[in-house]
């Protein structure tokens, strides 16, 4: 596929209040560099994020969207995530049987203390989807701007 | 064939003053200044905010008054919501009018007026007391009864006070409100006790407007004062969206409120459904 | 009388398609509905009724009215200009060319609506005789002849042969260059059509006091409880009907301005009259009873007794749990006559 | 058999167990019959046969709460599956219907026989696997399992999943077909084959909200998409993109409560078949989290609303492959 060098692709990231936004914030302090192109979304625990968020996301423009929270069995509301987690695989099959790619969407634990991680799977996720391009299958029309 | 009132234009509302603590009024006028279109006493406008949504409302302001338009509006919904939150010089979308006015040019001429109203059943009513007032020689005696729960949700009160209540304008006004209250010394008692308590000569033309249950016992009231149903006037509210008797919504009956109403007489509502 | 033979159908098609837009009923996906031809498209003239109706043609489903940008305290408002190009829409039946009469008492009374008044101006309707009615056509009795509908042009099939007549000069305009053909064989087939059309199931209701004298009693009839018990208040009926025309109009933000756009709505649906102080039809029995009294009673007695109803049978193919206006009119309108 | 349940009926009315029966009522036609709720007095209205598909187990909700005593309410094996769901989320009280199970030998769909272009039908004679339709323009002969409604090709079972009693025989029509074929068959196909397969069909879609009115599993008070809050609330798909959101999400907030009760598809005007998404999250579920129907017995916790510490990780859609 070729890349277009102009485009950049817009990263959605959903990321649990206790982990994995305080993991977030590891990472800026650290001066790790990570696309600016994330947009970090604060939800209070993973297994908060409704899948119309997501589709939300997707229409506005997203070309990604990643879900951050705590690692098994560390939720801070003891198992907020392990719901999340079949939730999310769930949802993610139902994409992918709608034909959108499941490499756009992803989930990754990241603890606080996981600042590098973060970095990592933010430049990893935002390196497939500038692989993948555009969202074209799952956007608005009406939402792009001309 | 007019296709205007289709397309809003741009107002810019001018002035909010805060009535009660849940009805705000809003003064709106053209960009450039003046009025957005004319309209008469009793028709509506569509007020709305890009994003949030659009509603009918009816006019408060007299159409005598020739520099802006006035909206009384309670906050009772979602677009009410975001109309209370604006702040003046706000644009706003507006378009009008719409509906059958009060026949104050031919039904009502020479009358004696009563006007019932509660709440914010005041506003619509307004825009024809002060048209009455502007044309006060051409009316005859004119009441006005108007309740509301407490004496803080009285709308408009200094104007009424200011200028209904001026011996000069030969009016007589009858407050109420719902429960004793401190700092209150008027009357106390549900509008429609009042209305009968007061005991209207039945030859008078009623005008009226409130909540659906006021409107009910008042008419009760009237008929037992001997009032006939071609004598009482009201203005009713329903779902609208385009105004034009187009959309369906507002349909009850084989009338369209947003076309053939929202003023009604009384008689003609006996022959309607009872959907409203 | 001009004839065309099936099997230069396409050809004559494209020759159309090159000026303009040709609408027709097309099968995708295992369902008939009318869409925009083009040669690849499934043409199934021989299908007796699309799911939706052919209204979509001059009131789509979604239609944008204007857009809005706000900067700071200010708005800008840019309306969508009404503008359409000509089209054809091919293989109107009877019943829904009589439903473009009834829209247009609706939008083109005044004040008119211009996106509608634009797609009737440049619209040519070539209307398809019916061939094979079934139980479910009762256009009869809104006095519609399915073996001549009207519109620009009319076509009839009859075996392998497509027979055309102009009724207009828009519609002469498009059967001009065909071979000329005489009428015997279309004479024959409207004679076995009205045949079988006087025959159907509900050839004769009976729609004696369906009118404005009526409407308090009919609006009270006792029967509306038990008619409505079984519906869901899902839209089908509303949206498969040829003369439905209610709307909603709701605004999008796309992020960058506000799209304000009308779409379809339904008298069915709980909100469809809620305000913020409660819904004036808060039952399913009043939102039932409000769909058919404004077909059968109040469209009506605001149109010199036109039914808003052209027998189409779509809401008795398409309701979910057999609910239709047949049902109610023989409710409220005793048995047949 | 409808001789027999009314005689039946009658018996238990006249015991005073119930004074209403929810059933079928006799229609237009022979086969377009509606769902009911009759008194004894209106009991001859009552029908059961080869038409009466319409699953009743959701309009109990709306009686529960104007009933005194009990109601009487006629499941077949399959919709004995939605009540038991119903009953599980307490939108069905139990305790307040008597439920006869009534037998279901597959129901015939009178859309697939106008699919074979058979039209005007004024009636049917059911002689076995052979029914004999009578038409306007003459009589037409076809295999009765070729016409059956398409949730009774997968037929669940003659067995109810509750009842207080039988009346009739059941008897198995899915012929041993796997309910997931056609899911199995789009997994395999690509992306972009799978993309363009749910655009055909979901475009086709014209929000009538059917499906979800119709669904047992949809009892929501006030729906999402209803709702002027949520930001989503939508009367018409705009763009394609609210097609398939209204679909997906649907689809999501009934999985694992969805008992695959086949309706949604059953009553879409444009024939789109909605059960391949619900069925795909059963395949899922049953694939990744054990074997489940819903609606088997009341009281069970579903797996959407469950979890174990050694589930699989989402990224498992990914290793699947198949995704370009």
């Amino acid at each position: 596929m070729s890349v277009n060098t102009e485009w950049k692709p817009k990263i959605v990231a959903f990321c649990c209040n206790w982990c994995s936004y305080a993991g977030a914030d590891l990472a800026g302090s650290s001066r790790l560099s990570y696309p600016a192109d994330v947009k970090i979304i604060r939800i209070p625990c993973s297994c908060r994020l409704n899948p119309l968020f997501i589709l939300r996301a997707f229409q506005r423009g997203a070309d990604g969207v990643i879900l951050c929270g705590c690692h098994p069995g560390d939720c801070h509301y003891s198992t907020g995530n392990y719901y999340a987690r079949r939730r999310m695989t769930l949802l993610f099959s139902m994409l992918s049987y709608l034909g959108i790619d499941s490499r756009r969407t992803r989930v990754e634990w990241v603890s606080a203390a996981e600042g590098p991680k973060f970095a990592a799977t933010m430049n990893d996720f935002a390196k497939t989807i500038t692989e993948l391009g555009e969202n074209v299958k799952l956007g608005d029309l009406r939402c792009k701007e001309n | 064939m007019r296709t205007d009132n289709l397309i809003p234009m741009i107002g810019v509302v001018t002035e909010i003053r805060q009535d009660t603590p849940d009805i705000k009024t809003f003064r709106v006028e053209k960009p450039e200044g003046g009025k957005c279109f004319e309209h008469m006493p009793g028709q509506c406008a569509m007020l709305s905010i890009p994003g949030v949504g659009e509603a009918m409302f009816s006019i408060t302001s007299s159409p005598t008054v020739k520099d802006y338009q006035e909206f009384s509006i309670k906050k009772c919904g979602c677009l009410t919501e975001w109309l209370h939150a604006m702040e003046p010089g706000q644009q706003i979308m507006i378009r009008g009018p719409f509906g059958k006015h009060f026949p104050v040019e031919d039904a009502l001429k020479g009358k004696d007026l009563l006007f019932i109203a509660g709440g914010v059943g005041l506003a619509p009513l307004h825009s024809v007391i002060n048209y009455v007032l502007d044309n006060r020689d051409d009316y005859g005696k004119v009441d006005i009864v108007y309740g509301s729960r407490s004496k803080d949700d009285l709308l408009d009160i200094d104007e009424i006070q200011s200028s209904w209540m001026d011996p000069a304008n030969r009016m007589d006004v009858h407050l109420t409100i719902d429960r004793p209250q401190e700092g209150w010394d008027g009357h106390v008692a549900f509008v429609p006790t009042y209305v009968e308590e007061l005991g209207f000569d039945p030859n008078k033309t009623v005008l009226v407007c409130g909540p659906p249950i006021m409107i009910k016992f008042v008419l009760q009231a009237l008929t037992k004062l001997g009032f006939q149903k071609e004598q009482v006037y009201t203005t009713m509210e329903l779902r609208m969206k385009c105004g034009l008797g187009k959309c369906g919504r507002c349909n009850i009956g084989d009338k369209y409120v947003c076309k053939d109403g929202p003023v009604f007489r009384f008689d003609e509502l006996d022959e309607l459904p009872s959907e409203y | 009388m001009k004839k065309l033979s099936l099997n230069s159908l396409n050809q004559w098609l494209e020759g159309i398609a090159g000026e303009r837009r040709v609408i027709a009923p097309i099968e995708a996906a295992d369902q008939v509905n009318y869409g925009v031809w083009t040669p690849d498209s499934k043409i199934r003239l021989d299908a007796l009724r699309t799911v939706k109706s052919a209204k979509d043609a001059f009131f789509p489903q979604v239609e944008n009215m204007m857009n809005f940008r706000a900067e700071g305290k200010n708005l800008s408002v840019e309306m969508i200009d009404p503008k359409a190009e000509d089209f054809v829409i091919l293989g109107v039946k009877a019943c829904d060319a009589r439903s473009f009469d009834i829209l247009d008492r609706v939008f083109l009374s005044d004040p008119y609506d211009p996106f509608y008044a634009a797609r009737r101006e440049h619209a040519t309707v070539v209307t398809l005789a019916c061939g094979r009615p079934d139980e479910n056509c009762f256009c009869v009795n809104f006095g519609i002849d399915p073996a001549d509908p009207k519109g620009d042009a009319t076509m009839w099939i009859v075996d392998d042969t497509l027979y055309l007549r102009a009724n207009t000069e828009k519609g002469e305009a498009l059967v001009k260059d065909l071979e000329d053909a005489d009428d015997a064989a279309v004479k024959a087939q409207q004679a076995k059509t009205r045949e079988v059309a006087e025959k159907l199931p509900f050839a004769r209701l009976n729609l004696k006091g369906f009118d404005g004298d009526h409407l308090m009693e009919k609006f009270n009839d006792p029967h509306w409880a038990e008619l409505s018990r079984a519906c869901l208040g899902c839209g089908t009926c509303t949206f498969v009907c040829p003369t439905c025309q209610c709307y909603d109009i709701r605004d999008f933000d796309t992020g960058h301005g506000v799209q304000r756009y009308r779409c379809w709505d339904s008298c069915m649906y709980s909100d469809f009259t809620l305000m913020a102080h409660g819904t004036n039809r808060p039952t399913q029995v009043e939102r039932f009873r409000q769909r058919f009294m404004h077909k059968l009673i109040y469209f009506p007695s605001n149109n010199e007794g036109m039914y808003s109803c052209v027998g189409c049978g779509r809401c008795l193919a398409k309701c979910p749990q057999n609910l239709n206006i047949v049902k109610v009119i023989k409710a409220l309108g005793g048995d047949e006559a | 058999m409808q001789r027999e349940l009314i005689d039946r009926i009658r018996a238990l009315m006249d015991e005073g167990v119930a004074t209403r029966v929810l059933g079928w009522k006799k229609g237009e036609f022979f086969y377009d019959t509606e769902p009911a709720i009759l008194t004894a007095e209106q009991l001859d209205q009552l029908v059961y046969d080869s038409f009466c598909g319409p699953n009743l187990s959701k309009y109990l909700i709306q009686e529960m709460p104007k009933l005194e005593g009990k109601i009487i309410a006629l499941i077949k094996p399959c919709d004995s599956y939605s009540f038991n769901q119903l009953c599980t989320e307490h939108r069905v009280d139990r305790e307040k219907v008597y439920v006869i199970g009534v037998g279901c030998k597959g129901k015939i769909d009178v859309d697939k026989l106008r699919a074979r272009g058979i039209t005007g039908i004024t009636a049917i004679d059911e002689d076995g696997d052979t029914l004999t339709v009578h038409t306007l323009y003459g009589d037409e002969t076809v295999n009765r399992h070729e016409v059956l409604l398409n949730k009774c090709l997968t037929c669940k079972g003659k067995e109810h999943r509750v009842f207080d009693e039988q009346i009739g025989e059941s008897e198995d029509t899915s012929a041993g077909a796997d309910r997931f074929d056609m899911v199995k068959k789009l997994e395999a196909m690509t992306a972009q084959e799978r993309f363009e397969f749910w655009r055909g069909e979901l475009s086709k879609c014209i929000r009538c909200n059917a499906c979800r009115n119709v669904c047992p599993a949809c009892s929501c008070v006030k729906c999402v998409f209803d709702n002027p809050n949520t930001g989503v609330q939508n009367k018409a798909a705009a763009d394609d993109f609210e097609e398939n959101m209204f679909h997906i999400i649907r689809a999501f907030h009934v999985a694992g409560r969805c008992t695959d009760c086949g309706e949604c598809s059953r009553v879409c005007p444009q024939g789109i078949p909605l059960h391949l998404l619900n069925r795909k999250f059963i395949a899922d579920i049953d694939d990744l989290y054990g074997e489940y129907q819903a609606g088997e017995e009341i009281g069970q916790r579903h797996p959407v609303i469950n979890y174990t510490q050694e589930d699989c990780e989402p990224s498992v859609v990914r290793e699947r492959g198949n995704q370009a």
